[in-house]
């Protein structure tokens, strides 16, 4: 890599400050009283932090604790209506994400921020550009020497993508080590210490990317600083040295990680402690007859010949790892997706055309994994989000909109939505909100049959994890059938009544958990 | 001549005459930009100078919509309106005629009305409609490329707008004259919209189309021919193929200028005299010095003379565009239908040829 | 523009596993388009046997193609950005005025040489920045602010057509180069080769090109990775306003003559033909290359429609209809439900 | 390496009740106020229009005992007709560029059929429209081609099919005494005509918003993908949109005979397409969808038509006008467009 030359302002202002007082070194980052509004929103409140050298400081928050917002701040995406940022005991301000990059923050964001219709290595490169990258100084791209230079942090990170492959055609797991592998680069683009800031970056991840990304964060502790979001408290608890709680844009705890255990965090988050787990069937209403009745289903290049069946009040769990073709074939069973051979039966009849609109009208729900862009309308506000499935045979034609009203109070009480704003426009929800209101929209149907959710806990913090299993638990206990893809095998072993355990497009196994006690290890070695 | 029949007051003179100073003329022209539009705004602001009378540009830009929107603006405005209106298309006509009827204006149109509407069945706000005759254009000319062919030859034709009348004319007046040899072949007539750059695309296709074929090319007025004979200056074929066209414009004469110019045939007329005789003709109704209602029919649907112009006396007509204050002069001592070089010749609608 | 947005966003944001495709080396991807060209010219080949693919009239075609192809390339850029630009009528028309009364004219204005090519030019990206700006800073969506410089363009021209005579450029000399042949092939086209070669490297392999991509795909995300929206935006409207110059000035050379009307009907030829092309108006998809092969499907399509004698008035209908059939014919591999196509 | 203030609500924090948003936290407050940008968003097309209309009057006043404003309605009816199917259109992500085309070729059909057919020829223009619009909306739904292209296509066979209707000249209803009490009538001083457009766009403001498919409509312009996976008839919805496109463009072509009398290629009708775009744009509808206030577009159509109106009657110089009349249109615009999505504006 070649020497930078002409660096912004905020990158002259990293440099170390002449002279420290007490030799200590300054912390890499200080943040003092820092305030982010959105119109009447605050959603960072006077938030003092300090991230050591050579320290990983874990973030948790509830849903729209601010914790996206902070770490916005500090990739120059936005800019805090308040307060005084320090990096390496020198103030800066970052008006723009090249500055943040410049100063040496790398960023993994919630919302993956990849350039889908660019090359992988473009995208590794891209927030380098402003620098005098060599593959692509004075404007220029010498792609193979950007391939190249993409393929060694492709490969720092055990990710065998092809640094050529369009972003848009990798799935999502892929993608998401792009970007971790772009956040971790930061080191080589820029000389100054290395600060990567990562938010949520496991929360789409399997098992051994999550290993790669621990070990790859051990690593980055030599030489920088990292500060770790997740919901995942045992990840942060195991990954991180200092862990620091949000509640409503405040810092309510900043404790070493050895002084808390998991379920002090969770207190700390939510403001009560975690219920103890309770599977029991009691009050749970089985039907007799098949409600959904897959057979020999096949979609060329997603899955070969699977079948299986749900009752109502029953819930399957499909598992399965990257390319088990799983997700493809819930999207089939939902209208969504078409299939080569075999047959789907919605009681006992042989769909045919069938479409999500038959299927919603049936009394089929689906919920995407892919939460802004297939899961909600977010224009709409949550009412309108809330009532905007055409559940009903035949749907009226005026909009009874104090009755949407009612109800969207209604499931926001229920599900504790916050803000309580039913007339704010969902994108404005951080995510785990926004998933609550997804999940209200087809609960809110008095003809839902059967509840497909694929990976519906992805990015919420435990208490909405909480609340949105409950609902899918009351759900299935009043006779929905469920069809859930988990995402981990703890949760498939907590909700599921069958296990399907797919394999790349194959069913390896089943397992009637009334019958079997599979582990997850049983699981994971028909998944691999 | 009835132009001094002042303040006759005759039957259909319903309206006290007007003022000068409560008087705006109006004329309205298709375009600013062709050269014919602009020589029609020139004869306007000229006339409007002699009279002492506002004048004001109506710019259609090519739309009805627009024509009619502006036209009512400036009735909508308080003075009255004496108007000429080169409309953009024929069923422009009724409308116009109607609003200038009721804010108690005068109209003449130019080139385009429906047959049906004749000025006398309006009343006297629709003073007259004026023209110069397209079949007796496309003869002229068609008649001058076949002679120049020798009687023998291919030729093809440039039309205007699809469906205006006065391309239609021309286009029948063109086709009429090559009846009468029968070894030129037509071997196609396509539309170039009255447009240079379609003229010089559509020929440019026609002269591949037929390879070496051509021997003459007609178009509907100058601005396409201006297009077509760059297309076969680029061709490398401008000296071996005959043009003809009408309306000699100023680059047109340029170009019949040059010796063994391939220009065989033009038709003369102007528009600063089309625009003047309009505008004098609105004028005299409103300021009461003539009564429509009186007029015979031809002062009223009128056909005017158009010049046939040849390669040896082109150069005569050059002289009124040199001063238009002077032709100006003379329309005004002589009247709207006895000024040389174009007096009335014939009363409309016109005919097409064989019907 | 109308925000007509053709993505394709689920099929592939689906984690279906690590089949990541092979890259694709070439930009003309799917053959679609280039099939489509195909039919057209062994149609019209079969109708006119001795005329259609003669030296002459491929010259012709090439020639006609030239100034749509020019326009294309700037056009390319902008809507790969996911904007649009509807003033190329009338910024060439005032390019062209420019360059003609710069130039030696038959109104003998001013005579500045070369230098005229770099009024008319400037013109154009003056007018492209102008717009540029305004879209950038005020917010005011490209597809109005650019609607507005086709009348402001027009209203130039106007300006400078004045009242006096047509100007005319003087027999040989500049006004015979488009025409006169390279390697047998018209200078016009061979400058519209330039433009598109210098396009085509702009987008593959420079920093401009690439950000055009990035911010065609999500602004938002393209922001966030660093790159300065606003001001790429302006230099891709600066960059289209030249070729639109560019292009005004080769088609006052093919006319000879200064109007302000010289783009009449560029616009929805080069816009038609980058959406034939491929180049999605949403934005982020498509290329340079791709508006090639549009354009010359509908130079193509006029030409032969003439040559095979279709009556001039329902030229515009078998043209359509045509257009029709071709963009079904390139979307029929794509379709899937989830496919989203504004 | 702690700080001291945040320490402090820990203490307190963990007691607090879920509930208690409304006193700490990023809580909006569930009443929110109008903001000055919702005020604005919607009553900026009507202000615009006042501005530029007392401009006119105040230079001008004779404009306004003229009858100015009963001239710029009747101008106004057919863009506004026009403009409202766009508007549809461009409320679902989609845009019709062959409903002035449509408008005209059905004015055509209906001055020939006028005199045979008395009443019936107004219907059978009204199926005509329509069935035009569907199958465009059918082409764009079934064989997802880009709507631009689409409509391009259909506005060249449109094209080709009026010249062929009227034989290439202009064609004269026979009898247009069914038509006269549009613009031959008026209420409060504005053409019948124009208030039918009036209602329409009424109608068409309630259908959006107190509606389920009117509902359905936005949820496919704001995101189809996310209206799709809700069960939303997405491919209904755009059909629908592209067939009100349809149906009031020959409502449109209906009161072009109704102020004209007569038809033609080049004629009253022929240039609607670019006034009916930026009508529905000046009057605040997105290009990108899913924000359309149909009312607000009959002040954009009057916008859009007192510009040159005006121009006209202030005697501006003809040259200047168009350039006064882009400029306008930009300024118009950049005041109204809404700022509801503003950072990512194409
Ligand atoms: N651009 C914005 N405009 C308005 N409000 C916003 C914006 N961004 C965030 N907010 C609000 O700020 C608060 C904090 O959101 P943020 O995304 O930081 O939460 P979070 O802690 O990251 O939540 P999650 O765990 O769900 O990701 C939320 O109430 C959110 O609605
Ligand atoms: N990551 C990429 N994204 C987009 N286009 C790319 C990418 N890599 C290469 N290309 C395109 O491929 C072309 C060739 O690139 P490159 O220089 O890598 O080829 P090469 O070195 O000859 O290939 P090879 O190593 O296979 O011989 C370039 O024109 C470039 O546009
Ligand atoms: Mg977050
Ligand atoms: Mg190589």
């Amino acid at each position: 890599m070649t020497r930078s030359t002409s660096r912004r302002t905020a990158a002259a202002n990293a440099r170390p400050a002449a002279g420290s007082v007490d030799g200590a070194p300054p912390p890499a980052l200080r943040l003092t009283r820092i305030t982010k509004t959105f119109g009447p929103i605050t959603a960072v409140k006077n938030l003092s932090l300090t991230v050591e050298r050579n320290q990983v400081v874990g973030v948790i928050g509830e849903n729209g604790a601010g914790k996206s917002t902070l770490l916005k701040i500090l990739s120059g995406l936005h800019e805090p209506t308040s307060g005084v940022m320090e990096v390496a005991g020198r103030p800066v301000q970052f008006r723009r994400p090249q500055d943040a990059v410049a100063a040496g923050f790398g960023v993994v964001h919630q919302e993956q921020s990849l350039l889908s219709n660019l090359s992988v290595a473009e995208n590794l490169a891209m927030n380098a550009l402003s620098s005098t990258d060599n593959a692509t100084r004075f404007g220029w791209y010498r792609w193979r020497q950007l391939n190249r230079e993409a393929a060694e942090t492709l490969a720092r990170v055990g990710a065998a993508i092809d640094p050529r492959a369009i972003v848009g055609d990798l799935s999502f797991v892929d993608r998401q080590m792009v970007e971790i592998a772009r956040a971790l680069r930061v080191d080589e683009q820029t000389h100054a210490t290395p600060l990567v800031i990562l938010d949520e970056p496991t929360s789409v991840l399997e098992r051994n990317e999550t290993a790669i990304l621990e070990r790859e964060i051990a690593n980055l502790k030599s030489v920088g600083s990292v500060i770790f979001v997740s919901h995942r408290l045992d990840e942060v608890r195991r990954i991180c040295d200092r862990i620091v709680v949000m509640r409503h844009g405040e810092v309510v705890a900043d404790r070493p990680t050895g002084d808390v255990t998991e379920d002090d965090l969770f207190k700390l988050m939510i403001g009560h402690a975690a219920k103890a787990d309770k599977r029991s069937d009691a009050g749970r209403t089985v039907g007799a007859q098949n409600l959904v009745e897959v057979r020999g289903l096949t979609r060329r290049g997603e899955y070969r010949d699977v079948s299986f069946a749900v009752r109502p009040g029953r819930c399957l769990v499909i598992v399965g790892a990257l390319g088990s073709g799983r997700e493809s074939l819930a999207r089939t069973v939902f209208g969504a997706e078409p299939f080569d051979r075999g047959e789907i039966r919605y009681r006992g009849d042989v769909v045919s055309s069938w479409s999500t609109v038959r299927a919603t009208r049936n009394g089929m729900a689906y919920v995407p994994a892919e939460r802004r862009t297939e899961g909600m309308v977010g224009g709409f506000s949550s009412t309108e989000n809330i009532t905007l499935a055409r559940t009903g045979a035949r749907p009226r034609f005026v909009l009874n909109r104090a009755g949407q009203k009612k109800l969207a109070r209604e499931w926001f009480q229920r599900l504790d939505v916050r803000p309580d704003d039913i007339k704010l426009s969902l994108q404005r929800f951080s995510g785990g909100n926004q998933q609550k209101v997804v999940m209200a929209k087809w609960l809110q149907s008095d003809r839902l049959r059967v509840l497909i959710l694929d990976h519906p806990l992805r990015g919420l913090d435990p208490g909405a994890a909480e609340t949105v299993n409950d609902q899918i638990r009351i759900a299935r206990d009043a006779g929905t059938a469920v069809i859930l893809l988990a995402d981990t095998l703890e949760e498939a072993l907590d909700m599921g009544d069958d296990i399907l355990v797919m394999r790349d497009g194959d069913v390896t196994a089943r397992f009637d958990l009334s019958v079997d006690t599979p582990t997850t290890l049983d699981l994971l070695e028909r998944m691999v | 001549s009835t132009t001094t029949g002042a303040g006759a007051g005759g039957t259909g003179g319903s309206q006290a005459p007007i003022a000068n100073e409560d008087l705006v003329l109006v004329a309205s022209v298709i375009n600013t930009t062709n050269p014919y539009m602009a020589s029609m705004i020139e004869g306007a602001q000229a006339l409007g100078e002699k009279l002492g009378v506002e004048v004001q540009i109506v710019d259609s830009a090519g739309s009805s919509q627009t024509e009619i929107s502006k036209i009512q603006a400036i009735l909508a405005q308080g003075k009255k309106v004496a108007l000429m209106v080169n409309t953009v298309a024929s069923s422009d006509a009724p409308t116009i005629v109607n609003a200038v009827k009721q804010a108690g204006g005068y109209v003449v149109i130019w080139w385009n009305k429906p047959d049906s509407l004749e000025p006398w069945d309006v009343g006297n706000n629709f003073v007259a409609f004026q023209k110069y005759s397209g079949v007796e254009s496309g003869q002229c000319t068609g008649r001058a490329l076949a002679e120049s062919l020798g009687g023998k030859g291919n030729v093809i034709g440039l039309a205007g707008v699809e469906d205006s009348t006065t391309s239609q004319t021309r286009v029948a007046g063109f086709e009429d004259a090559l009846k009468a040899y029968p070894d030129i072949k037509l071997l196609e007539v396509q539309s170039a919209n009255w447009d240079p750059q379609q003229g010089l695309s559509v020929t440019q296709s026609l002269l591949t189309k037929y390879p070496n074929q051509v021997n003459g090319i007609w178009a509907a007025d100058d601005a396409m021919i201006i297009g077509a004979t760059n297309a076969a200056k680029n061709a490398g074929l401008y000296n071996d193929i005959k043009f003809v066209s009408d309306g000699l414009y100023p680059p047109v004469v340029d170009m019949m200028s040059e010796p063994n110019s391939p220009i065989v045939g033009e038709t003369f007329h102007r528009g600063f005299m089309a625009a003047a005789i309009g505008l004098y003709t609105a004028y005299l109704a409103a300021t009461g010095e003539i009564d429509p209602a009186t007029l015979p029919e031809e002062k009223r649907d009128s056909l005017f003379k158009l010049a046939c112009v040849t390669p040896t006396d082109f150069q005569d007509y050059t002289k009124w565009d040199g001063d238009v204050d002077a032709w100006i002069d003379t329309l005004i001592e002589n009247g709207p239908w006895d000024t040389e070089p174009t007096p009335l010749v014939g009363q409309g609608p016109e005919k097409l040829p064989g019907t | 523009m109308a925000n007509p947005v053709t993505r394709e966003p689920s099929e592939q944001s689906v984690s279906t596993g690590r089949r990541t495709r092979p890259h694709h080396r070439f930009e003309v991807r799917s053959l679609g388009e280039v099939g489509a060209l195909a039919v057209l010219i062994i149609v019209f080949f079969a109708i006119n046997p001795s005329t259609f693919l003669s030296i002459g009239n491929i010259r012709t075609i090439l020639d006609q193609a030239a100034t749509p192809l020019i326009v294309g390339v700037g056009a390319t850029l902008v809507v790969l950005m996911g904007a649009i630009d509807l003033s190329v009528e009338g910024v060439m028309g005032a390019a062209g005025m420019a360059f003609i009364l710069t130039t030696e004219n038959s109104r003998g204005s001013v005579d500045l040489g070369p230098l005229s090519f770099v009024v008319g030019i400037a013109m154009g990206a003056a007018l492209g920045v102008a717009a540029g700006l305004i879209h950038t800073r005020l917010k005011v969506p490209s597809f109005i602010v650019t609607l507005g410089f086709w009348f402001v363009g027009l209203g130039i021209a106007t300006v400078l057509f004045g009242t006096e005579t047509i100007p005319l450029l003087p027999d040989g000399g500049i006004k015979a180069w488009p025409n006169e042949t390279f390697l047998g092939l018209p200078h016009s086209f061979w400058l519209a080769v330039l433009v598109i070669a210098v396009g085509w490297v702009v987008t593959r392999f420079t920093r401009l090109g690439r950000f055009t991509y990035a911010i065609g795909d999500s602004e938002e995300v393209a922001r966030s990775n660093g790159v300065g929206v606003a001001r790429t935006k302006l230099y891709v409207f600066a960059v289209a306003g030249a070729c639109t110059g560019l292009a005004g000035i080769l088609a006052t050379l093919r006319l000879g003559a200064g109007a302000p009307t010289v783009g009449g009907g560029v616009l929805f030829l080069t816009v038609a033909a980058v959406v034939i092309g491929g180049t999605s108006l949403g934005g982020g998809r498509g290329g340079v290359l791709r508006t090639t092969l549009g354009v010359f499907m509908l130079t193509v399509l006029t030409n032969g429609l003439i040559l095979s004698g279709v009556d001039s008035s329902i030229q515009s209908g078998v043209s359509g209809a045509v257009l029709i059939v071709a963009i079904i014919f390139a979307a029929w591999p794509h379709r899937s439900r989830l496919r989203i196509v504004k | 390496m702690t700080q001291q203030p945040t320490e402090q609500p820990t203490q307190r924090s963990p007691e607090r009740p879920l509930t208690d948003t409304a006193t700490a936290g990023p809580s909006a407050g569930p009443r929110r106020r109008w903001s000055a940008l919702d005020v604005w968003t919607t009553v900026g097309p009507l202000a615009v229009f006042i501005a530029l209309f007392v401009l006119v009057v105040s230079l001008r006043p004779a404009f306004l005992g003229g009858g100015g404003l009963a001239i710029v309605a009747t101008q106004a009816t057919a863009i506004l007709l026009v403009a409202l199917g766009q508007g549809m259109v461009l409320h679902v992500g989609s845009i019709d560029l062959s409903n002035a085309a449509n408008a005209l070729f059905c004015a055509i059909v209906l001055a020939q059929a006028l005199g045979s057919f008395g009443g019936g020829a107004i219907v059978l223009v009204l199926v005509i429209g329509t069935v035009i619009g569907v199958l465009n909306g059918v082409l764009v739904a079934f064989f997802q081609v880009p709507s631009f292209a689409l409509t391009l296509g259909t506005l060249g066979i449109l094209q080709a099919a009026g010249l062929i209707v009227s034989d290439r000249t202009t064609v004269y209803a026979e009898d247009t005494s069914l038509l006269t009490p549009m613009f031959g009538t008026a209420m409060a001083g504005l053409a019948t005509a124009f208030w039918i457009g009036v209602v329409l766009a009424v109608a068409l403001w309630a259908m959006l918003r107190f509606t389920v498919p009117g509902q359905s409509l936005t949820a496919v312009g704001l995101n189809e993908t996310g209206a799709l996976f809700s069960g939303v008839r997405t491919r209904a919805a755009k059909i629908s949109a592209f067939a009100i496109s349809g149906l009031l463009a020959s409502i449109a072509g209906i009161m072009i005979i109704a102020q004209a009398g007569s038809a033609s290629s080049t004629g009253l009708g022929s240039d609607l397409l670019l006034p009916g775009i930026t009508a529905a744009i000046v009057g605040g509808t997105a290009i990108t969808g899913g924000i359309t206030n149909p009312v607000n577009i009959v002040f954009g159509a009057l916008t859009v038509t007192l510009i040159p109106i005006g121009a006209a009657a202030l005697g501006m110089p003809s040259e200047a006008q168009s350039l006064v009349y882009g400029l306008v249109i930009i300024v118009a615009v950049a005041l109204t467009i809404s700022r509801r999505r503003v950072g990512i504006v194409k």
